[in-house]
């Protein structure tokens, strides 16, 4: 008797589970319809796509690598100060030549992802306050070594043509979402955020895979510098300020659960930098002032989680 | 529990420790009593802006949302002010402040989301309602008459009020046995009939005190307060945070009212001392970050040392029952 | 004694998804009166004692308190009823004081207009520790840094500080040493003089013979028998618990004649770490080796040190006499399993798939190298689930979803998809219904024959007896004996070395 | 149900990848220089002057603006720019300015893609502007900078031959850090701590050359500079903490700050300590409430007041290079100065008159004071003499007419 009804219960759990999964689908395709009526079709301009395509460019490609902090169920809020660092560093190091501006980034990213990684994996510490105080030890460095702003010589804009951002982007997209769904690390980083002891007792390198993700992010974060600095030919103090809450709304708007473990999609970041891209560049097309769109986004992020929130899975929602 | 004054002891030899730090640091800086005056007198601000948030941090629920609150309870005191006076000040402040309150908590507990999103979601609504109702200036300014909260001995008095109202609501009440349960093991408090849900409402209620007091105080403390937009208010939370990490590091042996206003004292000695030492304040950040670390690193092993030594304690206590069992 | 029960409890039915916890049980308990309830891991004494406690809800039937109808809403309103229940596991809530603990829920009558009397407060708790006879433990101190046993005996002081009219004790004397066994059995004494009553949940025979006026025994989630004092006889007891000949084919059918290879697959050699001190074992091919004790007697530890989940503090652990088990990532790539006691939270991820748990362990040996291709793990999920029966609708269910039988099923699919050779079982029965633990006997034997060896800690001494070649049993972290299948092993042999 | 989502997820990414590419080869190519049909998202145009037959034909004016503040300044600067525009018979479009130069870059690149024909705006680093040419040059856009100077002579050099920088103005921040600091010397200050905007802002710099140089020259003593302040607590510890670690200090002098209210939470912090009138304060950029503090005489000298005039004049020498009638062949670059108040009256005429809610010049004034199209006279020497010709007076007896 109850197994037929535990069946009936689980179809109609599944349409509503599928409907919630895809809520940020719908919503990112209701948010490009309503913007393309209100700006009276300048949004899907070919010049318009561009502008959205270099909002979410940057969020999009540490979002890649955020699915990992997120899937071992952390958090780092140092990466806009990685981003400044590194900068920073390639800046400095683009006075000798512009050569070494990018391997310097990337260098400097993975050094400042490491340093979390071995705080958090080795020494078991928080990673919300571990990586707080990563951001204001950065920071201050990054201060400290500019010291002004430092300008690079301006062939480095050669790496901020369309064509470049745009395959790193999708290759980043791809080798990430290769790593995560079809590698042995993605499905290990999940086992360890939904539960390290269990995964530990399956044979699993507990330490090792709450190392990585703050390695890759670091790299991503050294790569995002280099091309801040691309754009900018200019590293300034303010350098990825308030980057890491970009990332973190980016990949909240795409539903992802922070709880970590099996119900993490990869899709959410991508999905989320877009659908917030789209969301600015259409507000500001609409003429809404800077008031009204931190209201709309902050109000938006709340109903998001609301309805995408798996509320079965936690015990204690804390 | 070791004898009271063996507590003392312990409580007081961090901050003085690092004030002697200083001391020896810039002798000249440091030996006059005006500085010690002013390094306590900033403490106070910091400390109830800690209190606001000490019932969600030690039950695990991170709020956000402390510093956009707080500019909006100033704001409206201050608009308050210019027209009914002091009196006008105090309820519009503490009015507001226990009404965002209860919207952040009553939020939290139907939505059921974790505290760390809605708070993100909220700061940014609450940021942009401040700069609203601030309307022209962007700013509120105060008629210095009605700011005489911020003087001593005012101060002091207000500190010593918001101490013992914390105190009360922390040991001294239904509510203070509840959240300390729920705050270590939710399932079996529910079992046992606890009413989680309100008692989740309570933790953000009973800060609103606090809050608005804080709001009070920074307005006549600086005879203004400003708005601020896209997450900025939210540093002003990571400060008292650290003050109540500090206390529950020290929690074994002071408690945590007293051992807020130890953490904040000993951050702003080493402010103070950044600046007196002529350090620029490019610094300040390297320091602040390095500080919160060795704090962590503190915290983290003493968990693993008491957990160590409870464990000698049973298994001693386990051969004693054979010997004489 | 009156007539007239201080409490009855009629059809009483209680299922978790398709497992029938309780079926139809009934029970009358009379005032002045110490009632045991007896009956195997699993038969369902716990389910009962949790209903009659508040803590669950039953599915089906009825209860009355002194003829009034009783349903509790939790264990505080139960207490308030007259009804207060010591648990097994641990009581106590961490980070709040010994007071906090004894009053807990119930701190409004210390309140006067809001305000705590801590004072007052801890007056009551010292009260409440001397009325059961404890005076070492001050009311104000944090209970974490108290030992296990202390923090069971503010248990004690805080149920019997309700004065309950009916006492559950759920299986705590395994949890307390001598001294504190013999507060437990004063109190019961005490309740009875007073008129109230006792229900001593347990499964030690002995225990309840000596100390029960009464006796219910259950199997298998119903009512098998209810005895007077003058009618206890230990086998009588035991058959109506277990229902079956101890030889029925319920366990191993043969009688361990045809002895063991002599090669040492698994050794710990002088191994001491926490309460183990100076432990060898050795496991031999093809040898089940059960390990018997006290709940905390150190034979959980001790599998844990074998797995390499705890670091010894000296002595080691060596696979086939020479490599070293360094930690749990060696142990599982040189095919060495562990199933955990708490299995929800150390052995299966509740919240994933069975497939991902299923496929955990074998990620790199479906493709060492590269990306790990989806079919084949949709393979292995599926042939192995198949093969340990997991009923579930499909592989991608949440094992949330699964009865405590079906979850052990897929915990042993995972290792047996990775082809271990060596299984350390830490009591793999334990809350499974009786159908899935004859399922598992079976699968065990079947191991045996493909020369799989294993360890199989348990608390329960029918199955050690039953299924293993040799056992060996632990006190307070030492071997004090080992008996051979072969010479025959009764369980008043291995009692007598355990307690 | 899953096979649906599978679908829907690849024609999703399928479309953004080609329209990504497709417009990722295309931007290339400069774009067309057609004005947008953008309805007019502010209000009409304003109807040109029926003096003049023709007027200048329509161009759309971009400027990434702070669009969250209510602060008085930011809003006289969008209202004076609005009028410069509008007597021109433009349009401006504003778009919410990035406090990072990437972000800032996106700004511009965001503008032009809305069909702009010209951009001023206030470059958060110098070393950005090579990067901003060679952005606008592409798209045929003229820019403008304003409030800020070219330090480095390389970027300066290759800014300068830039066709489509039109040019803009800065004041000699310098000179103004160092006629303050002397200032402060002439009404006795010996020990001086200063509060600054974050470092690596050109102005902050020169000001901190500027102030050090006229501290030297006057033997006043710099005990310390804090940077970046946003935050009142902030800036009530900072002085706070000065005061007590410093009690010989005798001066305050904000070089800068984006602080709201900061003169106010100054004065407060000294009157708790009881110094109020003793430490005198001297501050650079016109703050609202200055008059008040000029009266009860706890606030001394300010250099100000260049803030609405320098972004109206940087506009003035974009709109004309936009119309056809340049100013001088090459960028023109005009200094602006810093005018001193001292008087509680001049601070009230200039709440009044400058900072109040109409713009400092009509569109009659504009067309014929500062537009080449109207006015053939006007060039880069006119330009300078009007800017000489400058002062609170000129501006309030203008308006109060």
């Amino acid at each position: 008797m109850n197994e037929k009804a535990a069946r009936v219960n689980v179809k109609r759990e599944e349409t509503k589970e599928f409907l919630i999964r895809n809520f940020v689908y719908i919503g990112l395709v209701l948010v490009l319809i309503l913007f393309e009526i209100m700006t009276k079709g300048r949004l899907l301009q070919k010049r318009n796509l561009m502008n959205i395509f270099n909002n979410f460019f940057l969020i999009g490609l540490s979002a890649s690598a955020f699915t990992f902090i997120i899937a071992i169920s952390e958090l780092d809020l140092s990466t806009g100060a990685i981003v400044g660092i590194s900068a920073a560093l390639g800046a400095l190091a683009g006075k000798t030549s512009v050569a070494l501006v990018v391997p310097v980034c990337i260098l400097t990213g993975l050094v400042a992802g490491s340093l979390n990684g071995f705080m958090i994996a080795k020494m078991k510490m928080a990673s919300f306050i571990a990586t707080l105080a990563t951001s204001y030890v950065l920071k201050g460095l990054t201060t400290y070594l500019l010291d002004g702003s430092v300008g690079v010589d301006i062939s480095i804009r050669v790496f901020d043509q369309n064509w470049i951002k745009i395959t790193t982007l999708i290759a980043a997209v791809i080798i990430f979402y290769f790593l995560f769904e079809h590698c042995v690390i993605g499905k290990q980083s999940r086992a360890v955020g939904a539960s390290a002891e269990a995964a530990r007792q399956s044979g699993v390198h507990v330490e090792f895979i709450r190392f990585m993700p703050y390695l890759m992010i670091g790299l991503m974060c050294g790569i995002v510098g280099a091309f801040s600095l691309a754009r900018s030919c200019t590293a300034t103090t303010s350098t990825g300020s308030g980057f890491e809450f970009d990332i973190l709304l980016a990949v909240l708007f795409g539903g992802m659960p922070l709880t970590g473990g099996w119900s993490v999609k990869y899709r959410s970041a991508i999905l989320g930098s877009v659908t917030m891209a789209v969301l600015k560049s259409g507000m500001s097309l609409c003429g809404i002032t800077g008031t009204a769109q931190q209201i709309v986004r902050g109000a938006l992020l709340i109903i998001i989680v609301a309805i995408t929130f798996d509320r079965k899975v936690v015990a204690a929602i804390k | 529990m070791s004898k009271l004054p063996v507590r003392i002891l312990k409580t007081l030899i961090l901050p003085v420790g690092v004030y002697l730090v200083f001391l020896v640091i810039s002798f000249k800086r440091f030996s006059n009593f005006d500085m010690l005056y002013t390094i306590i007198v900033q403490s106070i601000v910091p400390t109830i802006y800690a209190y606001a948030i000490g019932y969600n941090i030690m039950s695990g629920v991170f709020d956000f949302t402390i510093g956009s609150r707080i500019i909006i309870s100033g704001v409206v005191g201050g608009i308050a002010a210019a027209r009914f006076g002091f009196v006008g000040m105090f309820i519009a402040a503490m009015a507001s402040a226990y009404l965002l309150a209860a919207l952040t908590g009553g939020l939290y507990r139907l939505l059921r989301i974790p505290a760390l999103v809605l708070t993100i979601g909220l700061t940014m609504i609450y940021e942009m309602l401040g700069k609203i109702i601030a309307g022209s200036f962007g700013f509120i300014r105060l008629d210095s008459k009605y700011g005489f909260l911020s003087k001593s001995p005012y101060i002091f008095i207000v500190l010593i009020v918001c101490a013992v109202v914390f105190y009360i609501f922390l040991d001294r009440t239904k509510f203070s046995f509840h959240f300390r349960a729920v705050a270590s093991n939710e399932v079996v408090a529910k079992n046992a009939g606890i009413n989680v849900d309100a008692v989740k409402f309570k933790t953000f209620f009973y800060g609103g005190f606090f809050a608005g007091v804080g709001a009070l105080l920074t307005l006549s403390q600086s005879g203004a307060i400003g708005f601020q937009s896209n997450l900025a208010s939210v540093s002003s939370v990571f400060k008292p945070m650290m003050g109540i990490l500090l206390a529950m590091v020290m929690q074994s042996f002071c408690n945590q009212t007293i051992g807020i206003f130890i953490g904040q004292f000993t951050l702003n000695t080493i402010f103070f001392g950044l600046i007196a030492v002529g350090m620029p304040d490019t610094f300040q950040n390297v320091v602040v970050g390095l500080f919160l670390l060795v704090l962590m690193f503190i915290s983290e092993n003493s968990n693993k040392i008491r957990a160590r030594r409870n464990l000698m304690k049973a298994a001693k206590s386990h051969a004693e029952q054979i010997v004489d069992g | 004694m009156s007539p007239k029960a201080l409490f009855r409890a009629e059809h009483i039915y209680k299922n978790f998804g398709v497992v029938q916890a309780l079926k139809d049980f009934e029970i009358e308990i009379y005032p002045g009166e110490i009632r045991g309830l007896i009956g195997e891991n699993g038969s369902g004494k716990s389910t009962f004692s949790a209903i009659a406690s508040g803590t669950l809800k039953a599915s089906e039937g009825a209860m009355f308190l002194e003829d009034e109808p009783y349903i509790p809403h939790g264990t505080v309103d139960a207490m308030d009823k007259g009804i207060s229940m010591v648990v097994q596991e641990q009581g106590t809530i961490a980070g709040i004081t010994v007071a906090a603990n004894v009053f807990f829920g119930k701190e409004a009558q210390f309140a006067k207009h809001g305000f705590m009397d801590i004072r007052k407060m801890n007056e009551e708790t010292k009260n409440a520790l001397e009325a059961i006879g404890v005076t070492g433990i001050a009311p104000q101190t944090l209970i974490d840094t108290l030992s296990f046993e202390d923090r069971k005996l503010i248990e004690l002081a805080r149920s019997m500080y309700a004065k309950p009219k009916l006492w559950i004790i759920d299986e705590t004397t395994t949890a307390l040493s001598i001294s504190g066994r013999e507060i437990l059995y004063a109190l019961m004494e005490r309740q009875k003089a007073a008129g109230g009553s006792v229900l001593f949940i347990s499964h030690d025979i002995d225990e309840i013979m000596d100390k029960c006026d009464s006796l219910t025994i259950l199997r298998d989630g119903t009512l098998t028998a209810n005895l007077k004092k003058n009618e206890f006889d230990p086998d009588r007891i035991r058959s109506l618990m277990i229902g079956r000949e101890l030889s029925g084919n319920y366990y191993r059918s043969d009688s361990g004649e045809k002895g063991i290879s002599d090669e040492v697959v698994l050794e710990a050699r002088n191994v001491s770490a926490g309460l183990l001190k100076n432990v060898s074992v050795q496991l031999h091919r093809g040898e089940i080796l059960g390990i018997g004790g006290l709940s905390d007697c150190g034979m959980h530890e001790l599998g844990k040190v074998m797995f390499g989940s705890i670091k010894p503090e000296n002595g080691q652990v060596l696979k086939d006499g020479k490599d070293i088990v360094k930690d749990t990532r060696w142990a599982v790539k040189n095919r060495i399993a562990y199933l955990s006691k708490n299995r929800d939270q150390e052995s299966l991820m509740p919240i994933c798939s069975i497939k991902d748990n299923i496929t955990l362990p074998s990620l790199k040996d479906l493709t060492p190298v590269g990306p790990v291709s989806l079919r084949k793990q949709k393979e292995l999920a599926k042939t192995w689930s198949e093969k340990m029966d997991v009923k579930a609708p499909s592989i991608d269910v949440f094992c949330t979803t699964l009865s405590g039988g079906n979850k052990q099923k897929v915990v042993l699919a995972k290792w047996l998809g990775k082809k271990s050779t060596i299984l350390i079982l830490d009591c793999p029965t334990r809350g499974i219904d009786v159908g899935t633990k004859a399922n598992i006997y079976q699968l065990i034997e079947d191991l045996k024959e493909q020369g799989i060896s294993m360890i199989l800690i348990s608390e329960e001494l029918p199955e050690l007896i039953g299924m293993s070649d040799r056992i060996i049993l632990l006190k307070n972290g030492e071997v004090t004996g080992t008996f051979l299948r072969s010479e025959g092993i009764t369980e008043e042999k291995l009692i007598h070395k355990m307690i | 149900m899953k096979k649906f989502r599978k679908i829907l997820s690849i024609v999703l990414c399928v479309f953004m990848v080609a329209g990504l590419a497709a417009c990722g080869g295309e931007s290339a190519a400069p774009a067309s220089q057609a004005p947008a049909q953008t309805d007019t998202t502010s209000q009409q145009a304003v109807p040109a002057d029926t003096q003049k037959a023709e007027t200048p034909d329509h161009f759309v004016l971009g400027m990434p603006w702070i669009t969250n503040s209510t602060d008085p300044t930011t809003n006289s600067i969008g209202l004076n720019i609005k009028a410069a525009v509008e007597a021109a018979g433009g349009e401006v479009v504003i778009t919410d300015m990035e406090m990072t130069p990437d972000g800032q870059i996106n700004n511009i690149s965001e503008l032009i893609s809305r069909g702009v024909d010209a951009i001023v705006f206030m470059p958060l680093a110098e070393t950005m502007l090579p990067t901003v040419d060679a952005m606008c040059s592409e798209a045929g856009v003229y820019w403008g900078s304003m409030l800020r100077r070219i330090t480095d002579d390389s970027i300066r050099e290759q800014i300068m031959k830039s066709e489509y920088y039109a040019g803009g103005c800065y004041e000699d921040d310098e000179l103004c850090g160092e006629n303050i600091m002397k200032k402060m010397g002439e009404i006795g200050v010996t020990n001086v701590a200063c509060i600054n905007i974050t470092k690596g802002d050109t102005s902050s710099d020169l000001r901190d050359a500027g102030a050090a140089k006229g501290a030297a020259e006057a033997g006043i003593n710099i005990v310390g500079t804090t940077y970046g302040i946003l935050d009142p607590t902030d800036m009530t510890k900072t002085i706070e903490s000065y005061l007590a670690a410093y009690p010989e200090l005798d001066g305050i002098v904000v070089l800068g700050t984006y602080c709201g209210g900061a003169l106010a939470i100054i004065e407060k912090a000294l009157e708790d300590n009881g110094k109020a009138g003793q430490v005198k304060v001297g501050r650079i950029d016109f703050e609202p409430t200055m008059e008040e503090y000029f009266e009860n005489g706890t606030f001394n000298i300010c250099y100000g007041v260049q803030m609405p005039y320098d972004p109206f004049m940087s506009t003035i020498i974009l709109i004309n290079k936009v119309i056809g009638t340049p100013v001088s062949d090459g960028p023109a670059i005009v200094v602006t100065p810093y005018i001193p108040l001292t008087t509680a009256q001049e601070a009230k005429d200039v709440t009044q008159y400058i900072y109040g809610d109409t713009p400092m010049y009509n569109s009659e004034e504009i067309r014929a004071e500062f537009l080449g199209f109207y006015n053939p006279a006007v060039n880069k020497t006119y330009l300078e003499d009007m800017v000489a010709k400058y002062s609170v007076e000129d501006i309030v007896a203008r308006r109060s007419k």
